[in-house]
């Protein structure tokens, strides 16, 4: 834990963090108000933490908002840190990471399409990666009802039963 | 009295095209192709006048067989490439020139081929050269023109040297008689010999003095490559020829050490022809332009036929004088080819071309029958030459050419595929969707060197007949045939049966074809794509670095051009040293160094 | 030149074409068993040919066609050319240098094809092919030259009949062992089997050359397929195994000897393209002139 | 089966079908899990060529497609695609059930759950995932029908091209799209 401490302790110095959970001892997870993402990135990475393993979203629909998951790994120590910033349901937007991490490039282009989530500064975010002609809401959204989609565009195979067996419910 | 009148004749015409390209362009160019077409006539029907001698104002000329089988080739080429001059008018920057210069340069092979005594030869040689030289700046590059021109000088100034050489010693300067008394001094007959042989190699293109050839034909006027390649290369052979035959090599160098029956003199170029053979092979697979990589594929060719030149025998030396023909229409077609290529698609850059042939078929089919003829397979006449000239290797044993000669004829596959791959089929590019058809103008030569290669290939015993005759001349055994079939030490070969089994596989063949179902045909971009849809055919078609992987094996191999690119650096650094010392700002420095040579020139004389 | 010699060839080629399918069906038998499979029927390989020939296709244009029967039509014009044992169809047409190049139209006529198809994965296939046969063709060429040099003759059945009169000592494979080790790696390279066969790679370039036949053409390209094996290999039987006095003898020597190859093969991994060039240029093409020049220098084993 | 003018064969197209059904080369549309049941069903356990049967590198030499599992709506497209690439006569063997009816993932917004809507399919193998007993006997049963004519569907689809064709525009708007990297 005396890595992890070390650095969580250096972190609360700078940055006003919300939360901070340790689920494993690699591993730390931070909630952090959205305006201080940007340069709580900033720092990870020059500290070390170079590769971004993942950005991802979760739909907390009941909240009414999005939550934005950043992980970052450091190479050296083996850390993972994940930063959490939460963002309002309706017109959700953001701003990109790109210029801190490039390769968040196609994971911005995956949530805009999975979540309809919007990264400022990054044009290509709004390119569709994975959904070829996809004309929905996005599909991840938890108000997204992926059954009637489904039944809607792709017909069932509706089976004609040739045998229906009598059951008789013993009481 | 018919090839006087015919060197004349030509010489005068190529006056007349100037003058008429004045009042128009295409009928200047038109000319060309009426002289030379005349002059390729009067060269067929003056087959009896063989052996006849004339001369003209100084100049004394002797008809014999090889001079006449050397100019029908060189006019032949000539006449079939000038039916190209009158698209390319409006492109060049003095047209006029141009085909004044073209009839010019012929005129000066021809005189060439007939010359009867040196200086006749040297005239002729140096007027093929000038005229060239101003030829070939007029296509992409000047600097082209400057090497060409550096190597032709050797040449040339070889040439002179021996031509004096020869003049000392014997007193004469008739071809024949002047060689005679070299025959008792092994000496300087080796002395003699290489320097004119010298001569020969660098119109030849052989090792060292290949360079020239690329850049040369590579960016001279697209009508002007298959000139180049197919004719005013064979000049080289034919100085080659003399060398050999006429000095008479064999004899003068009976004493010397001998390898393989070989003097070692000879077998020196003989190795220099392998070096040819391999490097123009190696050098051609990798090259980005169609143009240059035929150019390399004439490097390699000329290697074939210096070596068969060098056998003096019965076997390889014909295979040799055929395949001077054979290269000659065949490279002349596949340059034609690219030419036509050229002139629709404004490029020769391979990886800039792709499905020609959906746009010109009959361009694909000559160019596909010349590659067959370069690549020595049945049933074209670049087959029956190299098969010759194996034969004869394989008799004497010489196992290090033969090796070179098989990985040039299989490495040739390569070389010739490539651009048959990558320019002709594959993908066409939408910016070449709308092209035309060739020309018929330009069909005419194109179809009548396809007749001739094939037919050549099938019926070559009017050329090896011919041929015969110039080994006759030369005192060595002439080639067998016994009908159609050629008959060599280690076996005989029938081209005719050769063609007709051919033909009864191909009827079966095409039998087994139509039985079946009809196919359907679907477009060049419905093909297998790993189930991906592809809409961009330019990017969907494989044409750059075509054998990458064999050209990773030698991409770091010493370069003569490397090694020539260095010394000319150093000259140019020297110059700059003596340019720096005599020409400072003070007069006084000048005068100081200039008196110092002086006094040095005057001691050392003194001295002797 | 007659009708007569053309009914000979045509009955050499059915002949060479159910002797060698049916050895391929065989010999997919047994790889499977060296597999511990069961494999195919013995005639397994005749109902693929046919059923590729019974279905539909597509083409891609006229060369694509034209290609695939020029292909086959030069590979069957081969075939003609090679003695079956001691059966000849045209007398006097088995010159080795004839049949090394009229074999090089029907590797020509499918490179065209499947260049035509406009698919690059046949284009780097046919670059593979053609790199490949510059590998192996060179060290077998030389031992050839060594052969025809020390024997005057450049005849298949002139040599094989030289060979037979010295009985199993005077097979060339004994007398010249070198050449005979170069010949047989050679004989690998041109059968395209494993380790040198980079150019159908399926996985990688999608079979290469193959890539875009279906049906007829498909079918042809195998009848092709068997015919060049036929001729390379009963070339190695005529230069190195002393040919055949009878039919049976021949086609004894053949079916070994494809057969150990085949064997050889399924042992071994894949070259990559470039390997396999350096490795003919470092151990065969050496063993090649060292053989060539024991010939001509020193007349060993020339008797 | 009814039999009709139609349905008679000729001796030729017999003796066709018998080759065809005893040479099954088959294209191996590996979208799903399915895929890995193939290599014992290949190898000297069961040994499927000594059935004649064999995978092939490209759909142009094939006379089956293999769809193997899971089928999205991205990739239906490409299987289309690889279909119609294919030479007749060409059988679509459907393998699992996600093919058949969706499988556990019947309800996702991204796969297909019958592939006879878009595909003419003869044979479909059952199971989540079939072992390989079950793929042998199910090609024992499709080479039986091939012998006897009875695998159409090949037929079935230029016959009823437009059905398919408007079934697979309704799915998917459009079998050829462009995507992102041939803008």
């Amino acid at each position: 834990m005396n890595s992890t401490n070390k650095l969580v302790e250096e972190i609360r110095q700078r940055f006003e963090i919300i939360d901070v959970i340790h689920p494993d001892d690699q591993q730390v997870i931070l909630d952090i108000d959205k305006m201080h993402l940007h340069t709580l990135l900033s720092h990870l990475k020059a500290d070390g933490f170079r590769q971004l393993s993942l950005l991802s979203a979760v739909d907390w629909i009941k909240d009414n908002i999005f939550e934005l998951v950043y992980i970052v790994f450091n190479w050296d120590t083996g850390v993972h840190v994940l930063a959490r910033v939460k963002l309002p349901r309706d017109n959700p937007r953001f701003r990109t990471i790109t210029p801190i991490y490039p390769g968040a490039q196609y994971y911005e282009r995956d949530v805009h399409e999975f979540f309809g989530i919007e990264f400022e500064g990054n044009p290509m975010s709004y390119k569709p990666l994975f959904l070829e002609l996809w004309d929905e809401m996005p599909p991840m959204r938890k108000d997204f009802d992926p059954e009637a989609y489904s039944r809607e565009k792709f017909p069932e195979r509706v089976y004609v039963p040739h045998f229906v067996p009598k059951v008789e419910v013993i009481e | 009295m018919t090839f006087d009148i015919v060197v004349i004749l030509m010489f005068l015409g190529a006056f007349s095209a100037y003058l008429i390209s004045k009042a128009s362009l295409k009928a200047g160019a038109y000319a060309t192709t009426v002289f030379s077409l005349g002059a390729l006539a009067v060269l067929l029907m003056g087959r009896s006048e063989i052996g006849s001698e004339f001369s003209v104002l100084f100049m004394n000329f002797e008809v014999t067989v090889i001079g006449w089988y050397f100019s029908g080739v060189m006019v032949l080429v000539y006449a079939m490439t000038s039916f190209f001059n009158s698209f390319w008018m409006d492109k060049m920057m003095y047209p006029g020139s141009y085909n004044f210069l073209y009839l010019f340069s012929l005129a000066g092979t021809l005189g060439l081929f007939f010359a009867s005594d040196l200086i006749t030869l040297f005239i002729f040689w140096e007027v093929v050269v000038w005229s060239s030289t101003f030829i070939i700046p007029m296509g992409k590059s000047r600097r082209a023109a400057v090497v060409y021109y550096t190597i032709s000088s050797i040449g040339s100034m070889a040439t002179l040297y021996g031509i004096m050489l020869v003049y000392r010693i014997s007193g004469t300067l008739v071809i024949q008689e002047a060689f005679v008394p070299l025959k008792e001094d092994p000496l300087t007959a080796t002395v003699v010999f290489v320097i004119f042989v010298m001569a020969g190699l660098t119109k030849i293109g052989i090792f060292p003095f290949h360079i020239w050839l690329p850049l040369a034909h590579g960016s001279a006027p697209h009508t002007f490559s298959p000139v180049l390649s197919g004719g005013l290369v064979k000049m080289g052979a034919f100085i080659a020829y003399m060398s050999v035959a006429i000095l008479p090599a064999y004899e003068a160098f009976e004493g010397s050490l001998k390898i393989m029956g070989i003097p070692l003199q000879l077998y020196f170029l003989m190795i220099l022809g392998a070096i040819s053979i391999v490097l123009g092979t190696l050098m051609a697979i990798k090259q980005e332009d169609a143009k240059k990589l035929i150019a390399y594929s004439s490097v390699a060719n000329g290697g074939y036929i210096l070596i068969g030149i060098l056998m003096m025998d019965q076997l390889s030396f014909a295979g040799s004088m055929m395949h001077l023909f054979n290269h000659a229409i065949a490279s002349a077609a596949a340059f034609l080819a690219i030419a036509v290529v050229a002139y629709r698609t404004g490029t020769t850059k391979i990886s800039e071309l792709g499905g020609m042939i959906h746009r010109m078929p009959l361009t694909y089919l000559t160019y596909l029958i010349a590659i067959i003829s370069l690549a020595g397979i049945p049933p074209m006449g670049g087959f029956v030459s190299k098969w010759l000239i194996i034969q004869g290797l394989a008799d004497r044993g010489l196992m290090f050419m033969a090796l070179a000669a098989f990985f040039g004829s299989i490495g040739s596959f390569l070389y010739v595929f490539r651009p048959l791959a990558a320019v002709f089929l594959g993908q066409l590019k939408p910016e070449h969707e709308h092209l035309k058809s060739e020309p018929l103008m330009m069909k005419i030569p194109m179809v009548i060197l396809m007749v001739l290669i094939l037919y050549f290939g099938v019926l070559p015993k009017w050329l090896l007949g011919i041929i015969g005759e110039i080994q006759v001349a030369a005192g060595i055994e002439p080639v067998m045939m016994s009908g159609n079939t050629i008959l060599a030490v280690n076996g005989v070969l029938n081209t005719l049966n050769v063609f007709m089994i051919f033909g009864f596989g191909f009827l079966i063949s095409l039998i087994i074809f139509l039985l079946m179902q009809k196919s359907r045909r679907v477009g060049l971009m419905d093909t297998y794509t790993s189930a991906e849809f592809i809409y961009t055919p330019e990017l969907y078609h494989y044409a750059g670095a075509f054998y990458a992987p064999f050209e990773r094996l030698y991409q770091n191999h010493p370069s003569v051009e490397k090694f020539l690119g260095a010394i000319a650096w150093k000259f140019h650094e020297l110059g700059t040293v003596v340019n720096a010392l005599f020409f400072s700002h003070k007069p006084a420095v000048t005068v100081f160094w200039t008196s110092v040579i002086l006094v040095m020139i005057t001691l050392g004389g003194a001295g002797i | 030149m007659n009708l007569v010699n053309f009914a000979y060839g045509l009955l050499l080629l059915l002949a060479a074409f159910v002797f060698q399918t049916t050895l391929t069906g065989i010999n997919r038998k047994v790889v499977a068993r060296l597999q511990r499979r069961r494999g195919p029927k013995f005639y397994q390989q005749f109902i693929d040919i046919f059923k590729a020939l019974s279905k539909g296709s597509t083409t891609h244009g006229w060369v694509f066609d034209f290609g695939v029967i020029m292909a086959l039509g030069g590979i069957m014009a081969t075939a003609i050319f090679i003695p079956f044992g001691p059966l000849k169809a045209v007398p006097g047409m088995d010159n080795i240098f004839i049949i090394a190049y009229v074999l090089a139209v029907g590797m020509l006529g499918m490179a065209m094809s499947a260049s035509g198809s406009g698919n690059p994965w046949a284009s780097i296939g046919v670059s593979r092919a053609l790199t490949n046969m510059l590998a192996y063709d060179i060290p077998f060429m030389m031992v050839v030259f060594g052969l025809i040099f020390a024997f005057d003759s450049s005849s298949l059945s002139g040599l094989a009949a030289i060979q037979r009169e010295g009985g199993l000592l005077g097979w060339n494979v004994l007398r010249f062992p070198l050449g005979g080790i170069v010949a047989m790696i050679s004989l690998q390279g041109m059968l395209g089997k494993k380790p040198f066969d980079s150019f159908i790679a399926p996985a990688e370039i999608a079979s290469g050359p193959m890539v875009e036949y279906g049906g007829r053409h498909l079918g042809m390209l195998f009848l092709l397929h068997e015919y060049s094996t036929f001729i390379e290999v009963s070339l190695i039987v005529h230069l190195f195994f002393g040919g055949g006095a009878t039919v049976l003898e021949f086609m004894v020597k053949y079916a070994v000897i494809y057969t150990f190859l085949n064997l050889v093969s399924n042992v071994l991994p894949r070259f990559k393209i470039d390997q396999a060039v350096t490795f003919f240029y470092k151990v065969p093409l050496a063993m090649a002139v060292v053989q060539t020049f024991l010939i001509i220098f020193l007349g060993m084993g020339v008797a | 089966m009814t039999t009709n003018a139609k349905d008679v064969r000729k001796t030729w197209e017999k003796i066709a079908d018998y080759f065809r059904a005893h040479s099954i080369w088959m294209k191996w549309y590996c979208t799903g899990c399915g895929a890995i049941e193939m290599p014992p069903t290949m190898t000297s356990r069961f040994d499927m060529e000594r059935l004649g049967m064999g995978p092939m590198a490209t759909p142009r030499q094939a006379d089956v497609l293999l769809i193997t599992g899971y089928l999205s709506a991205k990739t239906l497209r490409r299987v289309i695609y690889s279909y119609e690439q294919m030479q007749d006569p060409k059988y679509v063997v459907g393998f699992g059930s996600c093919t058949l009816n969706g499988g556990i993932y019947f309800d996702s917004y991204a796969t297909m759950t019958r592939l006879d809507h878009y595909l003419p399919v003869d044979l479909y193998i059952a199971g989540c995932m079939p072992r390989p007993e079950a793929i042998m006997n199910s090609f024992d049963t499709l080479i039986k029908m091939i012998e006897k004519g009875e695998a159409k569907g090949w037929k079935h689809y230029q016959e009823n091209h437009e059905w398919y064709r408007r079934n697979q525009l309704h799915s998917l708007k459009e079998v050829y799209v462009k995507d992102e990297f041939h803008e």
